[in-house]
């Protein structure tokens, strides 16, 4: 095992996927000569070649396209996002031609590939360049939507998402990209999609967070812990398809729920899994399921605004207390 | 043809003025001229037929009927309220579809829009999948999930009918792409109606295409309206073929009326494309003698100008070529048609005879990779 | 009061604010020359002349942004789209421009626009056309989001969107646009935003529904009181800002929540509905909040297979039934 | 110049072949020539000043230096991380913004990139609002919500800056619109860079302002970069200004060095706009000295084609001018210099001694009209 950050671990799992496939090849902007815009895909260009490693114009709607429709004839694509920020210039062919290409088709043409590239706040940047909208494509099924939260899982679970043979969001977090962590040298290391990951086991309160939210949590944890209170964090790692059983599970043993995300809350993915709890287990619950989600605002630039936003470790301790009753 | 301009209809700024009837103004077109015009585009299409196999010629001729008696039976199915939805007739732009996809090698790639059934036919699609499609029935070349806009055929490189307006024109940009990364010599053929070329999508395309030099022809057929917005009312500039001089593409204007013309142009385009993976955008004028779909009363055009381009009829300008050169008689013509109706009539028998698909097809098919639950218990 | 199809409350509501105001104006496809795709802006044209009624090219992304231009600038754009499945193409212009721009120049440019047009399930057009993404909108604040579901609802407050001051997205549906329903004559007969109404009063179970689901509501309340059981049906009208108040009240009264949609269930209203809910209502619940919603599929063509996505008065009753546990 | 070639770079199919180190090559570019082309555009700009007067050309230069010296104080604040986020410089490009705005009229409405801090000052905002909103101050242009990305000021017409590539060129399409809806005779100018005219959105504008007649001038500063993708590499036509041609549309390429060349050609367009409701497309060719943002290194240039640009320079060429024509000697230059600088440094103050928002603005400016709760209770 080897300790790298999150940026090395997609690297890494990027080039093994390139040398394993030929089919495989990646694709966006700056993402070849200049070795991507945060760096994630350095030396591939030097390594696969112009065919395989190809830095596109400034057309997020024609090259998302064009991705899908290399993929209905055999091939398997990595799209690269600057940010998702931009994906929303790509959403239609994203929601109306990879999401539904297979169903329409009558179980024809299935598109392999994955679009991916950090999402979330980012900093100082501002609104239209710090926002997370992976609940928009968790909306759609036929799109499988990934957000890994630590070097291993954002290797593992990439690489699962270019072996699979439907389209996968894959949403990186810009802040998160120098975190660190051990990562599994096996070069078929792989983490299988729709699994939720128990990142700390408790007995009091089930903390549901994802992406940047994770780390976050498990600070938040360990700081309840010496107050006295266990908490469990789950890190769902696919949101779609969520692995709600493994959230329920928890639930029925802790009885208590905060739900950490940085996203806007309304029609977020805490709300849908708060719905889901409630369907599923709300005779478990002995206090309402807290969402704990970014401020319901556009993100402003000013540090002082811009940190009020973001969820942080008090922000979730004090949820905690709220739902164990504690203050 | 309406007579109201860019300027009058839209622009912010012009003086009010109450909307013209936009049906009620004759076209100036008179007999003669018509006569005229149609003589002279038989003689520019009889100069063509020479070198072509009779096998060949009738062919086309053949895939021609079947798409217009395909159509015509759609129309009548569709009135009768045995389908439902959309549904955008070709019937006007056979030779297009027959013209462009006679000058392809089976494996090459086509991909087009909701108003994609004379593209399927050509393709080789039975008649018999595409009625089931329409009906919605399982036995549908998309087993009635697709319906009239979404037809697709893997055996045949089919790549489907897209029904957002310019959706399939990056998609068929990258099947042309995966063409040349897989290094085969395959080419695609990317339809698209002229109001799709005020999308952004076919601007970041031929961008694209052209820069990476992608194998995929660019085929729009200009059938002079978009619904009921005639091209000059959408379009700044009226010359579309001029469009490719933006990213230094090559071009051609074709008379989308002649078959054989659109087969030419269509060849040419072809061998660019296979032999130096070179991007061609084909301009193909034809006119659609129906509704935008079965719901328009297509009252925004005057009868003389439908009746104008009905005496271009495609059909009917290549059956009088064949008849004229003797490489067909008009028994030969009336037996082919007769036979196509017959297909078209079992592909209904077909269809009606087919059951729907099964519930449980409600939840097939979304992903090609399930979550396996058990994957969680890890 | 006069008794009016949905379509002529809106084609009023559009035709009554043209006259009203001179910085109000029409655009989209085929809105003029054709008189709109669904006829909803019959007339128009004839009426307020080319300057005011302005058909555009297939040019969704174009169009949008050019209306948010405008509106920065002092004119009241009213923008079309055939089906807002088209506006997914025009989103980066919707969340990035309009709903961020007050916000982003510091308060200096707001963006009085409305993007309107039919949205949700249509007949037999398959899944690129059938598809409701309300929750998309509603996801970001800056956007105000609303759905009528009587004539009268959709002339009220259509012509109160017309007049505020931010950026509204008026979802109509198109199966309804044939509803009739009595709407007052009054030229200023407006509904505010922002207001949930209570389309039937009841004791037993609350059914939030929205847009298509409101008939179909009522239709299940029929039935379900001659079963002995009383519905209250609230219809929020407005989904961003939600009038979570009228729902919360209700949910105190009995004790007992069905929502009801059409769109996908994950992230959906229903999910957010359920999610406040919890947080604010939980202990008046005797029964889990059940969602019923759009089958989690893309839209089939088939007509059978479409028939089981749409939730119908069957699925509704037996939510119900099932909350009230009758069963 | 990077000799990577758009079909070398990304074309699939090409060999493979390992990435050039595209800062190695230097360019082959020699002093003699530098010193030949410096001079042949002094003596055009030199043509150009007759009929200004003095004030004026005074005028231009202060403002491009001022937007200079900015930009220099904006980087070095941000070295030392009393900014965030991202900080896009513009030196090398003044002219464009000085000499297009100086054709202006003040209520003519101007939009912009996220590169828009030079725009901001040349439409007369000041450096105090400019730089306080860089440091994300309550007395910023935006109230520290937007920061280097987002500044407006309605006030003065200024629609502000935008993030998204691509993004404003609908959004001066629309307030050109608005203008001619109006019946006023205000003209807008759009700015974007080269990259930005691959996107859609660029392509949707210019037809629908051509189709309607729209006075809007789209402004291409063309500096031959978008990040690290040089021009070539990504667009397949190299004349920007013939995309005109798609839409036919007026267009005119300028040298951007020249801020008379820029305010001239600028002030045709602006005529044709405000009398004739026509657009222009402007491609003006210039070079960002600086790399793409504060972060970027800009190892994908050769430090030759940077120097042989910054010979160039088009404060340099401009001072040159103005002393050799005698309209300006070198210490009335100085100290517009030294004036401007204690401008820029006043500026610095003034956004370092102003509050951060308070907190309750994270909530304000959301609507206009917020929902009023009591409204729930009719
Ligand atoms: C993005 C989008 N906008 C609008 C529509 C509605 N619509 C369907 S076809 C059509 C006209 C298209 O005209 P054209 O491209 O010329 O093709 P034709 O129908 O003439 O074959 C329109 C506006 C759509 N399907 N997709
Ligand atoms: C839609 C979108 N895609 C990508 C980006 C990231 N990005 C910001 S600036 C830029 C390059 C733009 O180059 P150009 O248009 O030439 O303008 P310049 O920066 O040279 O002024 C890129 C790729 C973005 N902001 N928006
Ligand atoms: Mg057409
Ligand atoms: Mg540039």
């Amino acid at each position: 095992m080897a300790t790298i950050t999150i940026r090395e671990a997609l690297n890494q799992a990027i080039r093994e996927e390139l040398a394993r496939d030929e089919r495989v090849f990646l694709m966006g902007e700056e993402v070849a000569a200049y070795n991507g815009a945060y760096k994630v895909t350095k030396g591939l260009l030097d390594e696969f070649g112009p065919k395989r490693v190809i830095d596109t114009p400034i057309t997020e709607l024609g090259f998302a396209g064009l991705g899908v429709g290399a993929a209905m004839v055999g091939l398997r694509p990595i799209v690269e996002f600057i940010t998702f920020n931009f994906s929303i210039l790509a959403t239609d062919q994203i929601v109306n031609s990879a999401a539904k290409m297979l169903y329409m088709s009558g179980g024809q043409y299935n598109i392999p590939i994955v679009f991916r590239g950090p999402g979330g706040s980012a900093y100082q940047v501002s609104s239209q360049h710090s926002q997370a909208i992976e609940s928009w494509f968790a909306y759609f099924p036929g799109l499988k939507v990934v957000m890994p939260s630590t070097p291993a899982d954002a290797k593992g679970l990439l690489k699962s998402a270019i072996r699979d043979d439907d389209p996968v969001i894959f949403i990186e977090q810009e802040r998160m990209y120098g975190n660190k962590g051990e990562v599994p040298d096996d070069p078929d290391f792989t983490i299988p999609l729709g699994v939720a990951d128990i990142k700390r086991e408790g007995t009091d309160v089930t903390i549901v967070a994802r992406s940047l939210m994770v780390p976050i949590a498990l600070k938040a944890a360990d700081k309840l812990q010496e107050q006295g209170v266990s908490c469990e964090v789950i890190d769902p790692r696919t949101i779609r398809p969520l692995d709600i059983d493994t959230i329920i599970e928890s639930v029925k043993k802790t009885n208590r729920v905060v739900l950490a995300e940085e996203s806007h809350p309304v029609c977020g993915i805490n709300a849908e899994i708060s719905a889901a709890i409630m369907e599923r287990a709300m005779d478990f619950l002995d206090a309402p399921v807290k969402r704990v989600s970014g401020i319901d605002v556009p993100m402003p630039y000013a540090k002082n605004l811009e940190d009020l936003v973001v969820p942080d470790v008090d922000r979730v301790i004090a949820a905690v207390r709220e739902v164990a009753y504690l203050d | 043809m309406s007579k109201q301009t860019a300027e009058q209809a839209t622009a912010a700024g012009a003086e009010e003025q109450s909307s013209p009837d936009v049906a009620t103004q004759p076209d100036k077109v008179d007999l003669a001229t018509l006569q005229r015009d149609r003589d002279a585009a038989k003689e520019r299409q009889k100069s063509r037929l020479g070198g072509l196999e009779t096998e060949t010629l009738i062919e086309l001729y053949r895939q021609m009927i079947l798409i217009r008696r395909f159509e015509e039976k759609a129309a009548e199915v569709y009135s009768a309220g045995k389908i439902g939805g959309f549904c955008h007739l070709y019937i006007g732009q056979e030779a297009v579809a027959v013209g462009t996809l006679s000058a392809l090698r089976k494996d090459d790639y086509v991909i087009t829009s909701y108003r994609e059934h004379g593209h399927a036919l050509a393709k080789g699609m039975t008649p018999e999948s595409v009625m089931a499609e329409l009906y919605g029935k399982a036995t549908g070349c998309s087993k009635g999930k697709g319906g009239s806009m979404h037809m697709f055929d893997k055996s045949l490189n089919f790549l489907g009918g897209h029904g957002i307006v310019g959706g399939q024109i990056p998609l068929g940009t990258g099947a042309a792409f995966a063409s040349k990364y897989q290094g085969t010599d395959q080419v695609t053929l990317c339809f698209f109606g002229e109001a799709a070329v005020n999308q952004g999508a076919f601007h970041e395309s031929l961008n694209m295409a052209q820069l990476w030099k992608l194998p995929c022809i660019y085929i729009c057929e200009n059938n002079q309206y978009g619904m009921g917005t005639s091209l000059e009312r959408a379009m700044s500039l009226r010359d579309i073929s001029k469009k490719a001089s933006a990213y230094e593409m090559a071009s051609e204007f074709v008379d989308g009326m002649d078959v054989l013309a659109v087969r030419e142009a269509t060849a040419r385009a072809v061998e660019r494309a296979r032999k130096d993976y070179l991007p061609t955008l084909l301009e193909i004028r034809t006119y659609r003698f129906m509704g935008h779909s079965m719901s328009d009363p297509g009252n925004y055009r005057t009868r003389a100008e439908i009746e104008k381009y009905q005496e271009r009829d495609p059909i009917k300008l290549f059956s009088a070529s064949l008849r004229e050169e003797k490489i067909a008689d008009e028994k030969l013509l009336k037996e082919i048609d007769a036979e196509v109706r017959k297909q078209v009539e079992e592909s209904v028998r077909f269809a009606e005879e087919s059951p729907y698909p099964a519930p449980e097809e409600l939840y097939t098919d979304i992903y090609a990779n399930p979550i396996d639950p058990s994957a969680r218990k890890l």
